[in-house]
């Protein structure tokens, strides 16, 4: 099997008594495409949060490429290659999606600190950032001001960006949801694009999606890793459809 | 309200005035606190005293006619510094009248030092007939040092032997603690302890408290206003039996505080409405246009004022350094049939009066506080120009 | 003579700081439930206060209602503007960032105490302590007078009578309720708008409440909710925003810590407050009560 | 390769044409004519107004600016800028009356004096967000005013005063209104072009990354609470510097200048002018710093005009005047 990119260990979070992560364990591989999937609630979210740093961990171990990540703040892990989208779209809305694009761009720029230098300066990163936006089918909607766009546009435009930082390890939360089934097939396609020479954890409800995209998939039930395997291998796993669908289909 | 709307007048004259050059017209700059709270007792009021005094001369003096600016400086030396600038820079303005806070009038002062205009203070810091003084510069007010004589000599005579100060937490509080301190100790009494509020305090309890403790049989308020009368409040509150005796103390500050609690109180006063027939016909006048009997520093103002359009008279001119000349050379005619002089070091020798509060069942009603219960004598209790720290007496 | 300490005197002036504890605490829970359900700083929390007093003071002068009287008509007054206020201005400001409440409330500060200043003059006015409560108890250490004891044991009753109404009555269930999801409330059919209106009347009217008792002992002057505001910001922020147990316990405590530092070392006790505002941001950012998450 | 569904629908969205706008320095052509004919103004405003008056209106233009690029391009309240105006104040004027420097090096200790303490207070209150964050800067600064009113440093309620105006560079005599007006006037165009290069420059387009979503930023590798702090040490340096100027045009720091009304007006010149705008602060600072200059004889109706002006523009024109230009000029301002 190749290289384990991201490794978790024991991966735990509380919120007083209540565990909503709770001992979790990941192996996800070099440029493998990993479903999370589970019913509502059953801490898939948390554990993006644990995962980017937006949540202290209680307890357990992330490594990525070996090195321990884990307690470092989100912007710090950001920067060495794990990024994530949000299930909600997080953008920033009075900038364009031009703008949007082009800020990710400028991550990679070591500009950030320079006040005397005119914005012109990061017109350089246009064509990079107009190509990104292509790839979603946002070049029409570049000098849109972002708050304006469109649900779905929302969605792709927040793809777009966390693709611009060009990330190892790319985590995406609920990519599709609320889009069109058009857009679906785009995104799909997109991810699909992307995944070619990086790795991608997903967060994902809509089940054929995982299965025409995702190599392995893991579920989570009330904070419990219950089932790992190809989609499936786990579809067929009675704890996984007890967990869906309540004890009395088991 | 009807006030705001005649300063308003005043005001339009003033600025429409202010195009044109104006070096012919006598020009009256009031700065005083027209918001917080000494407002009450002088701001509109001594406004009132320079009108009633202008009255006195039907509007003009030489022909020429006499303007009044009106400017609040908040209690901020900043703010009445660039009102006093702008004045001098584009109004012209010959005099400047009250600016009773001794932090505004020590930066005006320093600002006027070498300009063509003269200044008559309602603010009692030494320094300012001290180290400030200045030729064209006059205080109106008894000085720290006078006052503190005033109010604390008489009562020493009397029997008072501990004194505990309550200090407002600013330059003029810690002045007249110094000041009074002095006069307790030269006079052979004791003072036995003191303790400082700050500007911003509305609880007195705890010093009250500690001025209990100590056992002294006065506690001297060097603080004066608001804090003055809430601390009189809670003085009765706490049934507090040593005698208050505050420094400054008008008729606005009995009225706001309740009779009640400031009975029996003695002190000493540059001028009390209900004193003789002289000053009852004044404020009578006062009264008319006002609406309340003069207190001590609206009764100066007019008193100041009638002496410097005097002045302009018989000078022929608004020339600062010859008008303050002759202001200093001649009597200052007072409401009450008295005299006073204003020395070299701008200090102005007068007589001052003690007095006791009455109680209540004494009072015939609002304004009727005091009963004046004798005459100190200007040369008693004047700081002595021998030990004067001001330039013009020493060179 | 600042570290003279004498047992009495400290003892004494922490039983007077309770007194001025009970405002903070008063205060600051007014404070803690507006925030809590309408999300805004109300700014304009210290000028309620101050207009407590004087209501009372004009309840007395002009219609010869005297402590008892205004200490209930007052109130009610205050909670009527209250509601105008909140149903003219406050109301339109919810969808946006709070900043704007924090804004809309200060213009109303300095709006109300400016009028007032115009209407009253700018010097404080007496107001009396009622006849029944003249008089002092001996405490053996000290002499209190009756009206602070007054004050000390009917302020901390009303911080623990509106905690229960909050913590334990179906009322209070609604309230805490609609805090978290105003909109699973409005879906059970309580009518979230008209519940603002009146959290924010009862917050203003618990101000004024503090007004009315302060007003005897403090002089009823324009300023006086301007200069205790601050204070109470500084307690809010020390005890963390928005819980209501730890505003009133807050409150008090910072009164007592106030009032010992006039005993111990009095040139530091208008800043004492702050400093242990520092103290705590350093050591626990979300405050000594503030919920963690 | 577009569908008809991805085209952008008819409801209208408004473009910004930033991509295309030549600039120079910052200045788009429409900032640029704001520009000039602030220029225009301040050189011959002086023929009609008096010009200390038009002074202290250029220190609050700077002052305003630096609140601005806190409140509108990072996104961060503070009702404390009143202990950095005083700070530099205070230090500025404590520099040239009692050290003797000259005035350029008064006002440099003033600056960073200043921005030492935003150091300390941003490295306090950043941790904190929204309003409890806007509290704190308010609880801050008011324990800076009761020092600044115990200590005899500041000389109490007397202020430091005859702060003397000195020669700038030892050469122009300051003390005549006319070269200290030429001296101002140049400093404060300067100002507000800085202010705009920091605004339009890749580190104003972190702040403003961070004002609009400050989750996404970090999530994007932005180190977000460093941004802050710098933004906030900045605001306060330039804070202290307009202070420093405003001590040596008046030759007085006092208490006003650390009171808490320093703090509501600053944050009353932006509301007025136009939160998150380049001139914002300057039509902020010429409207009520004239309403204060002709309402201060009516004492506390300028209290309830200034009250009723803030609720007005919150509830109506939260734009501001020049954001209300903005929108209908479709140009950033």
């Amino acid at each position: 099997m190749t290289q384990t990119v991201l490794e978790v260990r024991g991966l735990t979070r509380r919120f007083g008594a209540f565990k909503a992560v709770d001992g979790v364990d990941l192996d996800i591989a070099e440029g493998e495409i990993h479903a999370l999937i589970g019913p509502n609630g059953a801490g898939k979210t948390t554990c993006f949060n644990l995962l980017t740093g937006s949540l202290p961990a209680s307890s357990g171990t992330i490594r990525l490429r070996g090195e321990t990540i884990s307690g470092l703040g989100m912007d710090r892990i950001a920067q060495r290659g794990l990024v994530r989208s949000y299930q909600i779209s997080s953008i920033f809305p009075d900038f364009t999606a031009l703008n949007n694009v082009r800020f990710a761009l400028q991550q990679g720029r070591r500009t950030n600190f320079d006040f005397w230098r005119s914005e012109l300066s990061l017109t350089g990163l246009n064509d990079a950032a107009m190509g990104l936006l292509d790839d979603l089918g946002l070049s029409d909607w570049a000098e849109v001001r972002a708050g304006d766009l469109p649900y779905g546009r929302k969605r792709a435009l927040e793809i777009a960006t966390t693709l611009a930082l060009d990330p190892q390890v790319l985590l995406l939360d609920e990519p599709t949801s609320g889009m069109g089934r058009e857009d679906i097939g785009r995104v799909t396609d997109l991810i699909r694009k992307v995944a070619a020479g990086r790795t991608v954890v997903m967060v994902e409800h809509n089940l054929p999606v995982v299965k025409g995209l995702c190599e392995r998939v893991t579920v989570l039930a009330r904070g419990q890793v219950i089932a790992r395997g190809t989609y499936d291998e786990v579809a067929g796993d009675p704890r996984v459809v007890e967990a869906y669908l309540g004890k009395a289909h088991a | 309200m009807k006030t705001y709307w005649t300063r308003a007048a005043v005001l339009a004259v003033a600025l429409g005035a202010g195009s044109a050059p104006a070096w012919a017209e006598v020009t009256i700059g009031y700065l005083a606190a027209m918001t917080g709270s000494t407002a009450d007792m002088t701001g509109e009021a001594g406004l009132h005293g320079v009108k009633l005094a202008i009255e006195d001369f039907g509007g003009q003096v030489n022909g020429e006619p006499i303007t009044v600016l009106v400017g609040d400086h908040l209690g901020k030396p900043d703010v009445g510094l660039s009102i006093a600038r702008e004045w001098i820079d584009q109004k012209d303005v010959n005099i400047l009248m009250n600016v009773d806070n001794s932090a505004v009038a020590l930066a005006v002062s320093d600002l006027i030092r070498d300009k063509d205009v003269a200044m008559a203070m309602g603010s009692s810091t030494s320094k300012l007939i001290g180290e400030s003084c200045g030729p064209n510069q006059m205080m109106m007010l008894l000085d720290n040092t006078a006052l503190a004589r005033a109010v604390v000599l008489p009562q020493i005579a009397a029997g008072s032997d501990k004194w505990f100060f309550i200090t407002v937490d600013y330059a003029l509080g810690h002045d007249l603690q110094a000041q009074a301190t002095k006069a307790i100790t030269e006079a052979g009494a004791m003072v036995v302890g003191s303790t400082v509020h700050s500007p911003q305090a509305t609880d007195f309890s705890a010093q009250l408290l500690e001025a209990q403790a100590s056992g002294a049989t006065n506690i001297a308020l060097a603080t004066f206003g608001a804090w003055q009368n809430t601390i009189t409040k809670q003085a009765q509150e706490f049934g507090i039996e040593a005698r208050l005796s505050p420094f400054y103390l008008a008729d606005t500050d009995i009225k706001s505080a309740g009779l009640d609690a400031l009975q029996n109180v003695s002190g000493a006063i540059q001028f009390y409405w209900d004193q003789n027939d002289a000053t009852r016909a004044f404020a009578e006048r006062f009264r008319a246009g006002f609406g309340r009997p003069p207190v001590f520093t609206n009764a100066y103002m007019y008193e100041f004022t009638r002496h410097y359009l005097k002045g302009v008279e018989a000078v022929g001119s608004t020339d600062a350094a010859k008008v303050t000349e002759w202001m200093r050379q001649n009597p200052i005619e007072m409401i009450n049939g008295s005299e006073a002089t204003i020395r070299a070091d701008g200090y102005t020798l007068r007589d001052v009066y003690s007095y006791r509060t009455k109680t209540p069942a004494e009072s015939k009603g609002d304004w009727d506080y005091l009963e004046i219960t004798g005459t100190i004598a200007a040369d008693d209790i004047a700081p002595p120009l021998a030990e004067s720290t001001c330039p013009l007496v020493k060179g | 003579m600042p570290f003279d300490l004498n047992v009495n005197l400290l003892i004494s002036q922490m039983v007077l700081g309770l007194v001025n504890g009970v405002f903070y605490a008063i205060l600051s829970l007014g404070l803690a439930i507006i925030f809590g359900l309408l999300g805004v700083i109300n700014f304009a929390h210290g000028v309620f206060f101050m207009l407590g007093a004087f209501i009372a003071y004009m309840l007395l002068e002009t219609m010869g209602i005297g402590y008892w009287g205004g200490l209930v008509i007052a109130p009610l007054i205050v909670g009527l503007i209250g509601i105008a206020v909140e149903i003219l201005l406050i109301r339109h400001l919810y969808k946006l960032d709070h900043l704007y409440g924090l804004l809309l409330t200060l213009g109303l500060a300095l709006a109300i105490e400016g009028l007032i200043r115009i209407v009253f003059g700018q010097q404080g006015l007496p107001y009396a302590i009622p006849p029944s409560l003249r008089g002092a108890v001996n405490l053996g250490f000290m002499v209190l007078p009756l009206y602070r004891a007054w004050v000390v044991v009917a302020g901390i009753l009303l911080c623990v009578l509106t905690w229960i109404v909050i913590e334990w009555t179906p009322l209070g269930a609604k309230l805490r309720a609609a805090t978290d999801n105003p909109a699973m409330v409005q879906a059970f059919g309580i009518n979230v708008p008209v519940m603002l209106t009146l959290t924010y009347a009862a917050g203003v009217a618990l101000a004024a409440v503090g007004g009315v008792m302060a007003a005897p002992i403090m002089s009823v002057d324009p300023a006086m909710g301007t200069n205790v505001v601050i204070v109470v910001f500084a307690v809010v922020v020390i005890g963390g925003m928005g819980s209501i147990l730890g505003s009133i316990l807050t409150g008090l405590g910072l009164g007592l810590l106030e009032g010992m530092t006039k005993a111990i070392f009095p040139e530091a006790s208008s800043t004492v407050i702050f400093v242990a505002m520092v103290a705590v941001l350093i050591m626990r950012p979300r405050g000594l009560f503030g919920k963690t998450a | 390769m577009t569908s008809p569904a991805t085209k952008p629908q008819d409801r209208e969205a408004p473009r910004m044409t930033e991509r295309t706008t030549p600039q120079f320095l910052g200045f788009t052509p429409a900032r640029a004519a704001f520009f000039l004919v602030f220029a225009a103004v301040v050189a011959l405003s002086p023929l009609v107004l008096y010009p200390i008056f038009l002074m202290k209106i250029y220190c609050f233009i700077i002052f305003a600016c630096a609140y601005n690029l806190l409140l509108g391009y990072t996104g961060l309240m503070s009702f404390g800028h009143a202990a950095f105006f005083g700070a530099g104040a205070y230090l500025c004027g404590h520099a040239a009356a009692r050290w003797g420097l000259s005035p350029e090096l008064a006002v440099l200790s003033g600056t960073v004096f200043a921005g030492l303490l935003g150091l300390v207070f941003g490295w306090i209150a950043i941790r904190r967000q929204g309003l409890s964050f806007a509290m704190i800067t308010l609880a801050l600064a008011q324990m800076m005013y009761f020092i600044a009113l115990k200590v005899p440093f500041t000389g109490g309620e007397d202020g430091i005063q005859g702060v003397p105006r000195g020669h700038l560079f030892g050469i122009i005599d300051l003390s005549s209104n006319t070269a200290l007006y030429w001296t101002l006037a140049v400093i404060v165009l300067a100002v507000v072009a800085l202010y705009n290069r920091i605004v339009h420059s890749p580190f104003g387009q972190v702040l403003r990354a961070i004002r609009n979503n400050p989750e996404r930023a970090r999530s994007l590798g932005v180190n977000v609470d460093r941004f802050k702090l710098v933004s906030f040490v900045i605001s306060a340096a330039m804070s202290g510097f307009a202070a420093s100027l405003k001590t040596v045009v008046f030759g007085i720091a006092s208490l006003t200048d650390i009171s808490v009304n320093v703090s509501t007006e600053v944050v009353l010149i932006n509301l007025v002018g136009g939160i998150g705008t380049i001139f914002g602060p300057v039509a902020g600072s010429y409207i009520i710093l004239s309403l204060e200059h002709f309402l201060s004889p009516y004492g506390p109706w300028l209290l309830l005009i200034q009250g009723l002006v803030f609720i007005m523009f919150v509830l109506v024109f939260r734009q501001g005047v020049v954001g209300g230009l903005q929108k209908k000029l479709k140009s950033h301002l």
